[in-house]
Parts: C-alpha cells; structure tokens; sequence
C-alpha cells in the first residue's frame, strides 16, 4: 500500500469517527442539558403539585409573638414582630416569588382569620409564597419590592390588614394524569384495532388488489407528518365528539381518537411482523387437528404474539408521550389541575411546548418535564429490547 | 468587550396586529408605522413580548419596546423624553408613553345566568379595590387610585358568599394584559366561592368582539375581555356602564445593558425606526 | 424505536375454504381493516374540503382568499388578521424545501460516516454503544430536539452571528432551524443506512480486498456504493419527517411574516411553524388558512417524495 | 385376508399453478395397515398426502381433479365437511412441530378445540393418547413442563399423541422420522407398528430400509406418476417395473 | 522440463478456534501452470486457497502455522505488505460477484485503488483486460452499462477481468464454474487453459473431469491432509494412494 493511500485510509477513517463522534456529542449535550436544567427542579412535588397555585387570603388575629427572638441563623429576613422568615426565589415558572423559610411556633400567623371564609382560620406555612402584605397605616408590600423590603414594612407597622398567599405552583400532576388518560384511551383504542388489522393481513388477507391497496393506504398513515393528524382531530374527531354531546370542544376523547389513528401503523406493523414470524409448522399442525381458522388463530397465533404486542404497547406509549404537534391542535395548551375527560388539557409533551411559548419561556420546567419523558423512553426502550429477545428466545424453542 | 458605536441598530418591533406596537407607535409620534412594516428600516417583527426580551438580552445592538409591566433588569429600560420608565413617573403624569388598560363586560340583558352576572361585577368591584390594585401594582402596571378595600364592599356582593367552584368566568382580550389578568383571576376565585376562572388572551379587538361583538355567542365568546388601547369606533357604541379603565401601562424602550444610551426622545426612537439614523453613533451624538 | 417498514416475506399460504365461524371472523377483520385504511382518505378529504373554504368562501364577509397569491406572495398576511385575505405562502414552500435541502447537507454526510463507522470499523463494544446512541436519538421526541435547540444552539447562533459582525434575532434563525431538522435526521438516516451497508453482500467486500483494495477503500467505494439505494431510502423517509416537523421548529424559527429567507442567520418560517403561529383562535379566516396551510404541506411532500423517488430509481439502475 | 379400503382415490390429478405434481392417480388405501409411499424427491408423494386431508387447500394456487372418496363419500364435493375430515384424517409432520405450551395441553388442543369441556374426560384422553403414543411413562412427571423441552424424537411422538388424541381413522406422516436420530426412529418405527391395530397409516419415507421394514404396502411414484402400487415384500422383491426396480436398487434417485 | 515455482508452502496447518482445518501441508505451486485441488468437500480446499493471497486474515478465529512463501519470502512474517500481496495473487470467486456499477468501472476498480488517475492508462488497462478475459467482443458497445445485467458467465468473465486489470502473478479460483452452466463452464474453462500462459493458476474444483481437462498438477486434500499430489495424468491413471483412487473413481465423496 502505497504512502499516499495510507494517509488517505487514516484520513476516511477518522472522518467516520468523526462523523459517529458527532452524533454521539449532540446525544450528550442533549443528556447533559435536558438533565442540568431539569434536575433542580424534580421532586415529589412537581409531581404531585397543582399548576395553578392556590390563593389564600388571611388577617392575624393578634400582633403578639412571644419569644419570637431567634438567634439561629435563617434563611433570608426575620421578622420577630411576627415569627416569620422570608427571602426571595424564584418558583417553577422562573418567577420572582417571596417564599416563607421558617415560622415560629408563636407566631400569629399561624392562627390568622380567613378573610374569604370569616368563620375559618388559616395558618401560614413553610414553602408558601407570600404575594402581599396590606396594611392600615401604610401601603402594601409587594412582591416586586423584595422580601427584605416587605420584612420591614411589618416590623414597622402594629397590625396587618390582610395577608395574601399561595402554593408554590408550577406542579405537573395535571399534565402526568393526562398523559397517562391518554395513554390509556388511545391504547385501548389502537391495540384492538390494529391487532384486528394485523391478524387480518397475516392470517386471512387474499393476494390480491384490494389487499394491496389496503396494506399500502396503512402504509401512507407512516408518513403523515403529525400536525396534519392534529388537522383531522379538529374536523373530525372533535365535531364527532361534540355531537355525540361529549364535550363542547377540545377534548381528551377526540384526542385519544387521534392519537390512535397515528399509533395505528405502529401497532399493524409490530404486531403483523411478529405474526409473520411464526412459523407456519404451528399453523398447519392446528389446522390438521381439524381446529378451524378461528380457533388457530386465539389459540396458537395470538398467545405466540403476545411479546410482539408488547413491544408495539410500548412503541406505542413512547409515540403518545413524545407526540406534541397534533395534540396542541386535538387537546388545546391549557394546563389543567383537574383533569376532565370532555375538556381540554395537556400532556407532558404538551406542556413543555405551553411553558416554552409563554411569555417568558421557562427552560427550566421544560427541561425538568423533558428529563421525566426521556427517563420514560429509556424505560420504554428497555422494554422494547427485552420483548425482541423474548421473541428471539421463544422462536428458538426455549420458552 | 465593548460597545462598538458604529455599529447599526437592530431594531425589533411587535407585529402589526399588537396593541404594544399600535401604542409604541403613536407614542413616538410614528402613527403611521403602527400598521405598515415597509415604513420600519429593516430588523425584526415578532409576535411576542418575550422574544424582544430574549433579543435584548444577547442582542448588544438591539433595540425594542415593551410593556413596563414586563420590564426587568436583564435589560435596561430607556428614560423617555428625560424621564424614568417608574411607576412613580406614570402615576404623577410625567412619563408619556404610556396607554391605558380597559376592561369590557358583556351588555347587562345578555349573561348566561344571573349568577355569573353577579360575580363579573363583584369582579370589577375587587380589581377597583385596594386589593386588586396591589395585584396591578406589583405585576408592574399603574393601578387607578382606590378608596376601599375588596372587604369593605364584599356584603353587597352576596354571591361571593355561596360555593360558585361550579361556575367559570371566562376573561379574554389584549395579551399584554395577560400576566395582570391572570393574576387578578387568581386572586379573586377564593375571594368569591372558588369561581373558576378561564384566561384566553388573543388581542385587544377581541375584548369588544367576544363580549359585545360579533363572535359573543361563539365559543369563544368571554364575559370579560381586556384592551390595552382606548376603545374606539364601533367599540365606543357599547353602553358605558359595561367599559371601564383598570390601569395604565407605561411602554418602555429597552436596550442591550451593555449600551451606554440612557436616555432617549420621541423623535430619536423614531428616526431609528425609520432608519434614519444608520449607527448608534448617529444617535449617541 | 425507529419506524423502518421490514418488507417481510408474505406468508404465501392463504385460506382457501374458511368454516362458518372463520367467515364472521374475516367478515369482521376485514371490516376493522378497511376502517384503518380508510384514515387515509378520511385526512385527504377532510383537511381539503377545510382547506379549500378559504378559498371558495367570502369568510364572513372578508371577500375570498387569492389562490394564485396564495401560492406566490412573499408576504403571510398584508393587513390586519381577521380583517384581510391576502394570505401568502409562497415563501413558505421556499422557505420549507431551502431549509430541508440544508439540514440534509449536514445530516446525510454525518449520518453516512456514523452508519459505515457502526456497521463496519468500530470495534464490536463500541459499535454497540453508537447504536445504543443511535437509536436513543431517535426516540427522543421532537418537542424536546426543540426544546435543546432553544436552549442550547439559539445562544451559540447567537454569538457566532455576533462574532461575525452580523445580527440574529436572539438566534432563531434559519441556521437553528437547519441544526436542530439535521440533528433529527440523523438517527433515521443512520439506522436505515446501517443496515442496508450491512446487508451489502459480504462477497463484494470479499472481491474488493482480494483485489488489494484496503478496508477504507473497500467500504467507501464498494460497500457504500451497494449500499446506495438503502441510504436513499433513509434520505427520503428523513426529508419526509423534516418536512412535516413543526413543534421543534417553531421554537426556534423565530417566525418571520414575510420572505423567502435565505440568509442564515434570518429569522425564518416554514408552513408547519406557520400553523403553530398564534394558535389561539379557534375558528375563522385566521384559523382555517392552517388547513389549506395543511394541504399545501401535504402536496409538498407528496412531490418531494415523487421526485426523490425518481431519483432513488435512477440512482438504483446500477443494481440491476 | 385383503382389508376394506378407507379411501378410493379415482384419476386423481394436482396442479400447482399451471403445472401438474401429480397425474391420473389411482390407488386404494386399505385400513387398519400400513402403507408406505416412496420415489425420489418431487414426485408428488407430500403433495399426494396432503390431498387426503385437503391441507392442499392451503396453497392457493393448488388445484385437483379426480376423486377421493373417504367412506365413499367425495371429501372434495361442495360443502363437504373439511374440518370433520381433517378430525378424522390426522396428520404428523417431517419436523416435529409441538405447540409451545404445555406437553398437556398440546395433547389436550384438538379435544379442547372439538368443544370438550370437561376436565376429567379432557385428562383421560391425553392420557390415553400419550400411553398409545410410548411417551407417557417419560412424561408423566411433567405434563405442565414446556412439549419444546423434549427431544426431538419425544416431540415427534408428541406430535403423534396429539393426533391420536382426535381419535383418528387415518394416520398421514410425512417423512416422521427425517429429522430424528437412528434410536429415536427406531422407537417411532416401533410405534407405528403397533398403532395400525387401530389405525390406517399412509407414511411418506425417503429410506427403503423403512418402508420394507414396516409397510404392509407400498406405492412407487415417480414424477407424479403411481409407477406401481402392491404388497411391500412383492414390491421390494419382485418389482413388477424397471423403474421400481432401479429405485430400490439405488441405482437412481 | 520442470517450472519454478510461485508458492513454496512448508508444514502449513491452519487452525479455526481449536480444531484444525489443514494439518502440515507440504507443496510448491509450479508457475504458468494451472494447479487443480481437489478432496470431498470439508477437506480443507478453500482453506487452502486462502491462506494464499491471506483471505483467511478475514476469519478472525482462524490461525495458520507454517511458511508459506512467495518468491521465497515469508508471507504471514510481521509487517509483511497484504495489500500487496493480494495485488499480485489475484482471487476468483464461487458465485460471480461484479460490484454494483458499470462494466468499465468493475474492471478499473484494481488499477483506481492502487492509485492509478490517468483516464487513457486506466482505459488501455480495462480494455486489455476484457480482451484477456474473452469478453471484451461481447460487451465492448455496453461498457457503461451495469455489470449486474450480465449473464452469469459473463459476470464470471467480468471478475476473473476484474483480477487481471492488476496484472497479478498468481490466479486462485474457488469452484470458479460451479455456479454455472455447462456452456459458461466450458468458455471459462477454455480461458483458464490459455491464460496459463501468462499467469500461474490454482483453482479448487469439484468436477474431476475439469481437474483432468485443465489442470497441470492436482492435489488431492482429505480430512484436512493433501494426499498426493503430482502431475495430473500420473495422478489420475496411475494414483499412489488408495484414497485417491477411491475418490477419483467415485467411490466414496
Ligand atoms: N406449494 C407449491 N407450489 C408450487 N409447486 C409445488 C408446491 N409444493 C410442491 N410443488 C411441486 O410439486 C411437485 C411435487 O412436490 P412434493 O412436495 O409433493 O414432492 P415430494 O415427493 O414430497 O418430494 P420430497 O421427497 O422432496 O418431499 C414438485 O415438483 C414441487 O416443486
Ligand atoms: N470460517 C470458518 N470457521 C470455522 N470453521 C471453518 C470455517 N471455514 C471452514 N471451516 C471448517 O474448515 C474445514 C475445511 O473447510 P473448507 O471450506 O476449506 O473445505 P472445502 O474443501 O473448501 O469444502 P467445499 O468443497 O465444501 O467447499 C471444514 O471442516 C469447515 O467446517
Ligand atoms: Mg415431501
Ligand atoms: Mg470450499
């Protein structure tokens, strides 16, 4: 080999470690941003928290707090007039928020007077925002002017007119429960259906024309971008849903009905091809036990096909959890805190795209939902693995 | 590295269907421009807030406008015509570019139940009040002076006594007035039973056309909806009682932090948005 | 989880005599069969029957929307939303089809490099682990192939745009939109082309070595060459999904009104992040111009694919 | 004593497609014997098995002229009855090919599929079924253990408990022991003969050595034709064709 | 009047994993000589070919023991130059098997790599080699023309052309024929015959009449060892070895 085509050998073969090497950096900045951004935000909470935060509205029915000095260090003001430790932070929007870092077992505000309710007390806690403070004798302190600013303001004044707060927010349980009703509904729709297909075009189809139209209309569904599945749910799926007095407009029916309709090909695919693989010996050998189409196929095709089902679940569940543009069309951007099947709501993915195109986008939320939807999908694509060497296993005679 | 005088202003600009743009717009005494892009110099139209915001934040040549309610210190907000884009300013009437935010309820013969009737107005009642004014404050608009706290008139609003969580008040209009109408929302729903409240901003038109207008009785029709302008033309033959101002909003001129431009006039924003001048130079002179 | 249609072998016995319960059995899968071919039909009629009421209606009054300046105006909408019909999509297409051919350019060489170095020179662990790679980039959701593109690649346009003494709009651009299309096709091109280049007939390889060709010359001027028509077929399902992307790019695309934007560090838009644009409206002019935006997406790709395909053929004669 | 015939096939002719497999075949099938079908490969003997039972019915382009009269009666004729025929006419394959469940339910498929529900019936069958086939007494511990576990030779002989399990009148085997090791064939060769007390037995086999050992009859085919057709000793020791005679001999095939 | 020779293979075994497939082969191969190998198959045949141009080093569990020496120069020592190696031993394969472009640049494919650009030195190249090959009549007007539509002598053609537009030394042909039929075979078999001339030829083959026709000297491998070797009219009418005389007569194989 002369020198030259050495050098030019050295040369390709580093611009395909090159290439590969590519791929495997964007892999990592994408890990590596998506969990960096994301992680500070996940807990408990954000799981099981509301969206929308809860108001509450309350007066202390005393100013005394007594022994309410504290020598301990805390985190951002103290005031002693009334047993409470604010500083300022940001919620899960990226806001500017004042949260409560410490309330003495004294203090007032613990027993306050619902000004919304008369008859009930309330009581402020840790990890609460406080939105305001109002005052008789001088005006409110704000959010906007700080935590520092709004300690001052009650250690100045006697008595607090009212005191405003609420949950932290931000919280994506609405968003889980959708994901996971529209899991469930799309999936109860697709799977019968496209397995019903599949075993139509493995087991029964004829070689013929409409066979071929058929199998290749199905095929057409693949290459359908996603946005236009969106289309189709708004003239179709939602009118129905609304004529059948369902709902009054986007809703998670019509989006479970559209999600299936994109899942469709997935599902006849998987499943079609593990039926495919198969062998036919098991076939022949029911049929000339005089069982008849219908008996081999529940009793000997499907049980076989069982992984391959599997997988295409999971396929299909990867798809649901991922898919973002029909959705934003078929189930609206609305985030929900109770989730209703006849409204609309988002999911996960969804919900990424709502933050993102708020005014301010919030990177960090969507990077915290984007790191729980790709720890799902590597789930998923364990499972995916694990069902094909199932069915590697199964075909090879050991069960 | 520094700020580089010679180079050319990009210049960012809301779309033409904005309520911010239409008020920046006259503001600058460039009337003209509030619909038409051609008369702008080259830069960029979006359609939001945010992405000016964004744009100003790595863009050291940048310069846009946004509402004061959303100005914050990863900017720097320009004095206008000598005076401090502030709160202060606005209320004591110094500070000029500025336009005013209304509300619009539907006619009084035309709600769906007496009920949300009665909760639309002890709505408008509790952004009247001290309270709702605290909530226009802090979120950076300039409430209307008020005399009354939301307790103070609660009794003559008894439907806020009852469990109203089965019913939905559905507020729409101007976009720029979202933040302080979802603020004011949730502040309100457990002032008056837990009322659920539906935010849907689409632009100040809406707020005649979805309350009073012609798309009132569609689905998307609200009970209340927000402009950030006057009302005008056909808007106005709307009864008076049903209209009313909630706050003003001060626009704010804002610049990359590294610019040394503190201060500007009408007349200077204009000529940079029409491309008049060419460089920064051209405007720090 | 990558979507590559197996074309397998049909199972060439079929029923001939079907037993009474058989006949309700494939009465009924047949019927469920049908229902899931017809969704086909179901969006081509009923997105084009939507589509084209911009067109044929006076929309409440507003007059028609112009067909011909529908497909060549350079501007989206002159005038005010709900006030005009001079919608334009033209620089859409262009748009479209400039930024696709773009992110192909990065993609396809990436892409081409990575499948050869997967299923030919890595050694065997490493090659496991770029089509673990592989096909994780693949399963990653689009939403979030645009959420990295905001947050990571934005700033960098940025400031590469700055460096070069040229302005972006906070880097959405059409670059970002290149990047992040590029980055999506990446898994798809490679997957499919890994395995048609490891489908290649071992004999050619065999033939080329012998012949005292090296390794290198032998993959890239045999294998891949044999290869071709399989990686075509990657190019053509990759330019299809980049086509249809939306929510990915429109988080980046900064979406301009008006066009054709050619220069890279421009905003842009393309006909899917148009639909997304300001959807708030629920009907209306505003809002049924994003179904005839849809059928013109459709017909895009459609002929792209037509076209690609032709090309496929042409390029595929070699293999008799 | 020359037995009844189970089946009378009259000019019976095959095609696939355009192309004829089998011409004009004649033959009587007696009960309760053996009869073995030999000839080189692609002559037609699977394609004449499969006729018996109609699985030919599975090949679409598979099409046949003639009769086969079962009893009498033409199993071709519209509307006869192919899933009692099948019932009566089991089949055992060239590769063992056991259902993956259960070495009992494999047994247990045909009955379960006829509509027996009982479990007490369903137990005495596929116990019975496995005893007729010499597998019980191997299995009898791990009835509930996957039938893919067993060797090859337990599965053939599984295969043929699962048909005996239908009670059967007819045994079609193709070739049942091609895939098995020479103790295993010997066991099923074993097998076989003792089962046609009960049974009539067609078996296709490529060994000469089998077909003499075990036969009560054997046909010749060759290129789809039936050469010759008689007694196995009269056929291996005085052929009646030269044909035959090469074959046998090995001189061809 | 004896000819030198190319390959000198001394004590050569070559192991697959752990069971050896060739057992301490000696042979020289004569040069401008056609040197047939045969042996039933599994007798270590391809084997041997390959590890005469190092196809072998594509078998990673296989390892080979011994010299083999071309121009008295060890071919398996350290840093020894495959690439050229395998230039001046030339291979011919089983299956024809063209690359997936055109005539011309199947047969420039050689002379490209090694790095030859000038367009009229590759055209005389390729031209001379199809000439060589007999094939350039039949395709000179379809040069541009995929090699894929070619008949399967003509493809075989192709890539013995393809092997010789590297002007090699040495020719090893696997079964070159046997994927052929008998009118391709014969033309490929004449073609062998006169590049003798130019060329030192070894070629595996099944057919012992092709061995007889063609062949120079022809070496009988069994069981992995070669078992006679010699010139081909001795060895087939006077064979040293029982073996040989077994398989050369069909006896057994
Ligand atoms: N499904 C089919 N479609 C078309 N032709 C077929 C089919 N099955 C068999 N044939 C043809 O019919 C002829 C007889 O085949 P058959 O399988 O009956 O032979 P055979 O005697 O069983 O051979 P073997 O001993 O190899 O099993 C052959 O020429 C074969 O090619
Ligand atoms: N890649 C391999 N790995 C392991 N064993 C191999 C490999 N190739 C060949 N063998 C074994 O080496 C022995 C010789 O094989 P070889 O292919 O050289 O025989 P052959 O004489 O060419 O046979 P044939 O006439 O069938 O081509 C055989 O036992 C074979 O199983
Ligand atoms: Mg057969
Ligand atoms: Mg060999």
């Amino acid at each position: 080999m002369g020198k030259p085509q050495k050098v030019k050998d050295i040369f390709m073969k580093t611009i395909t470690y090159l290439g590969s090497g590519f791929s495997l950096l964007f892999l990592t900045i994408t890990m590596i941003f998506i969990f960096s951004n994301g992680f500070g935000l996940i807990s408990f909470g954000l799981f099981t928290g509301d969206y929308h935060a809860k108001y509450y509205a309350g007066r202390p029915a005393s100013v005394e707090c007594e022994g309410c000095e504290v020598t301990d260090e805390l985190k951002g003001y103290y005031s002693s007039v009334y047993g409470i430790a604010l500083y300022d932070d940001f919620d899960r929007a990226g806001n500017v928020v004042i949260k409560v870092s410490y309330v003495h077992e004294n203090s007032p505000l613990l027993n306050m007077l619902d000004t919304n309710n008369p008859n009930q007390s309330i009581s402020l806690k840790v990890d609460d925002v406080v939105t305001r403070v109002a005052f008789f004798d001088q005006p409110s302190a704000l959010t906007r002017n700080g935590a520092s600013m709004m300690i001052q303001s009650m250690d100045q004044s006697t008595e607090i007119r009212e005191l405003t707060f609420s949950t932290l927010g931000g919280g994506i349980r609405g968003s889980l429960i959708t994901t996971l009703y529209l899991i469930g509904m799309s999936l109860a729709l697709a799977l019968p259906i496209g397995i019903l297909t599949a075993i139509y075009f493995s087991e029964f189809a004829p070689v013929n024309r409409l066979t071929n139209l058929l199998r290749s209309f199905i095929e057409t569904l693949t290459g359908v971008p996603s946005i236009i599945y969106g289309l189709l749910g708004i003239t179709l799926f939602i009118p129905i849903t609304v004529r059948l007095n369902l709902s009054q407009g986007a809703n998670l029916f019509a989006g479970a009905m559209t999600m299936a309709v994109i899942l469709l090909p997935v599902v006849i695919r998987t499943t079609e091809e593990t039926l495919k693989s198969i062998p036919n010996s098991y076939r022949h050998a029911s049929l000339a036990l005089g069982a008849n189409y219908t008996q081999t196929v529940k009793k000997v095709v499907l049980p076989n096909a069982l992984p391959g089902i599997m997988t295409a679940t999971f396929l299909a569940v990867g798809r649901i959890i991922g898919e973002s543009a029909a959705l934003i069309f078929v189930l609206g951007t609305a985030v929900k805190d109770t989730v209703r099947v006849n409204e609309s709501s988002t999911t996960l993915a969804v919900h990424i795209w709502t933050v993102m195109t708020d005014e301010p986008s919030n990177i960090e939320l969507a990077s915290s939902i984007a790191f729980i939807i790709l720890i799902i999908v590597l789930i998923l694509n364990i499972g995916v693995k694990y069902m094909s060497y199932l069915i590697n296993k199964k075909l090879r005679g050991v069960v | 590295d520094g700020f580089d005088s010679s180079q050319r202003p990009s210049v960012y600009t809301r779309d033409t269907t904005s309520g911010t743009r239409d008020g920046f717009m006259k503001g600058i005494g460039f009337g003209d421009a509030a619909a038409n892009d051609s008369l702008l110099v080259d830069g960029f139209a979006t359609r939001d807030n945010n992405a000016i915001m964004q744009a100003m934040t790595i863009d050291e040549y940048g310069i846009g406008y946004i509402s004061l309610a959303s100005l914050n210190d990863t900017v720097k907000g320009v004095n206008f015509n000598g005076v401090e884009p502030t709160v202060e300013n606005v209320i004591n009437d110094t500070y000029d570019l500025k336009r005013p935010f209304m509300y619009m309820l539907r006619a009084n013969d035309d709600w769906e139940s007496q009920e949300i009737k009665e909760i639309a107005h002890a709505f408008i009642a509790f952004l009247h009040s001290i309270d709702g004014g605290d909530i226009i404050n802090d979120q950076g608009a300039v409430a209307l002076p008020s005399n009354y706290t939301w307790e103070s008139v609660r009794d003559t609003h008894p439907i806020c006594q009852g469990d109203n969580s089965a019913l939905t008040l559905r507020f729409g209009g101007s976009d720029s007035i979202q933040r302080i109408a979802e603020a004011l929302s949730a502040e309100f729903s457990p002032r008056c039973g837990n009322v659920v409240t539906e935010n849907d901003h689409t632009g100040s038109g809406d707020a005649f056309r979805r309350t009073q207008g012609d798309q009132k009785d569609q689905v998307v029709g609200k009970h209340i909806g927000y402009a950030s302008r006057p009302f005008r033309g056909d808007e106005l033959n709307t009864p008076d009682d049903t209209r009313g101002q909630l706050a003003w909003d001060a626009i704010v001129v804002i610049i990359h932090k590294d610019n040394p431009v503190d201060s500007l006039t009408a007349e200077q924003i204009k000529r940079i948005y029409s491309g008049e001048y060419e460089t920064w130079e051209d405007v720090i002179e | 989880m990558l979507d590559v249609w197996k074309k397998t072998q049909r199972n060439n016995e079929r029923p001939r005599m079907l037993g009474r319960n058989d006949k309700i059995l494939y009465k009924l899968l047949l019927l469920i069969t049908i229902i899931s071919a017809s969704f086909v039909i179901l969006i081509a009629v009923f997105i084009t029957l939507r589509g084209i009421l911009p067109f044929i209606t006076d929309n409440s009054g507003l007059g028609s929307v112009d067909l011909w300046n529908f497909f060549t105006d350079t501007v989206w909408l002159r005038g005010q939303t709900f006030v005009s019909t001079a919608y334009g999509a033209g620089f859409l297409i262009l748009n479209t089809l400039y930024i696709v051919f773009l992110s192909l350019l990065i993609s396809f060489p990436i892409s081409v490099f990575t499948a050869v170095f997967i299923a030919k020179i890595a050694p065997e662990k490493l090659a496991y682990l770029m089509r673990t790679a592989v096909e994780m980039m693949a399963s990653i959701p689009s939403i979030v192939y645009g959420l990295v593109g905001a947050g990571v690649v934005l700033p960098i346009i940025y400031n590469t745009a700055r460096s070069l003494g040229t302005h972006s709009s906070g880097g959405n651009s059409t670059l970002a939109v290149v990047i992040v299309l590029a980055f999506m096709s990446i898994p798809t091109i490679t997957a499919v082309s890994e395995v048609s280049i490891r489908n290649v007939d071992e004999n050619l390889e065999k033939a080329s070595l012998a012949l005292g060709a090296s390794n290198i010359q032998t993959q890239f001027k045999v294998v891949l060459i044999a290869a071709k028509s399989g990686i075509f077929a990657g190019v053509i399902l990759a330019v299809g999904r980049a086509l249809g992307e939306a929510t990915a790019v429109s988080l980046v695309a900064g979406n301009s009104r008006s066009g054709p934007n050619f220069g890279l560090f421009d905003i842009t838009s393309t006909i899917t992040s148009t639909m997304l644009q300001g959807l708030k409206e629920t009907q209306g002019i505003d809002y049924d111009i994003r179904f005839s935006l849809g059928v013109l997406l459709m017909v895009v790709i459609v002929i792209t694919n037509v076209l690609l395909n032709l090309v496929k053929r042409k390029v595929g004669k070699l293999h008799g | 004593m020359r037995k009844e015939n189970v089946f009378k096939i009259e000019k019976l002719t095959v095609y696939y497609g355009a192309s004829s497999a089998l011409q004009n075949v004649d033959i009587d099938i007696p009960e309760k014997s053996i009869t073995a079908l030999i000839g080189p490969s692609g002559c037609g003997k699977s394609t004449f098995l499969r006729t018996l039972n109609r699985m030919n019915d599975l090949i679409p382009e598979c099409r046949i002229t003639g009769n086969v009269l079962l009893d009498n009666e033409n199993c071709y004729k519209n509307g006869y009855d192919i899933i009692g025929l099948r019932k009566r006419v089991g089949m055992v394959f060239q590769k063992p090919n056991p259902f993956p469940m259960t070495i009992y339910d494999n047994v247990a498929y045909g009955p379960r599929c006829q509509g027996v529900k009982n479990k007490e019936q369903i137990k005495k069958i596929v116990i019975e079924a496995l005893e007729q086939a010499a597998l019980y007494d191997e299995v009898k511990d791990r009835l509930e253990t996957s039938a893919l576990a067993l060797s090859g030779g337990q599965q053939q002989r599984l295969c043929i408990a699962r048909a005996l399990a239908m009670k059967p009148e007819v045994l079609l085997m193709d070739e049942p022991t091609s895939a098995l090791d020479p103790i295993a064939t010997l066991k099923i060769e074993n097998l076989i003969e003792k089962l046609k007390e009960d049974y009539s037995i067609v078996i296709v086999t490529h060994s000469m050595q089998q077909a003499a050992r075990i036969s009560d009859y054997t046909a010749f085919f060759y290129m789809g034709e039936l050469i010759e057709y008689g007694k196995t000793d009269q056929l291996f020791s005085v052929p009646k064709h030269k044909q035959t005679e090469d074959y046998i001999t090995g001189r061809f095939g």
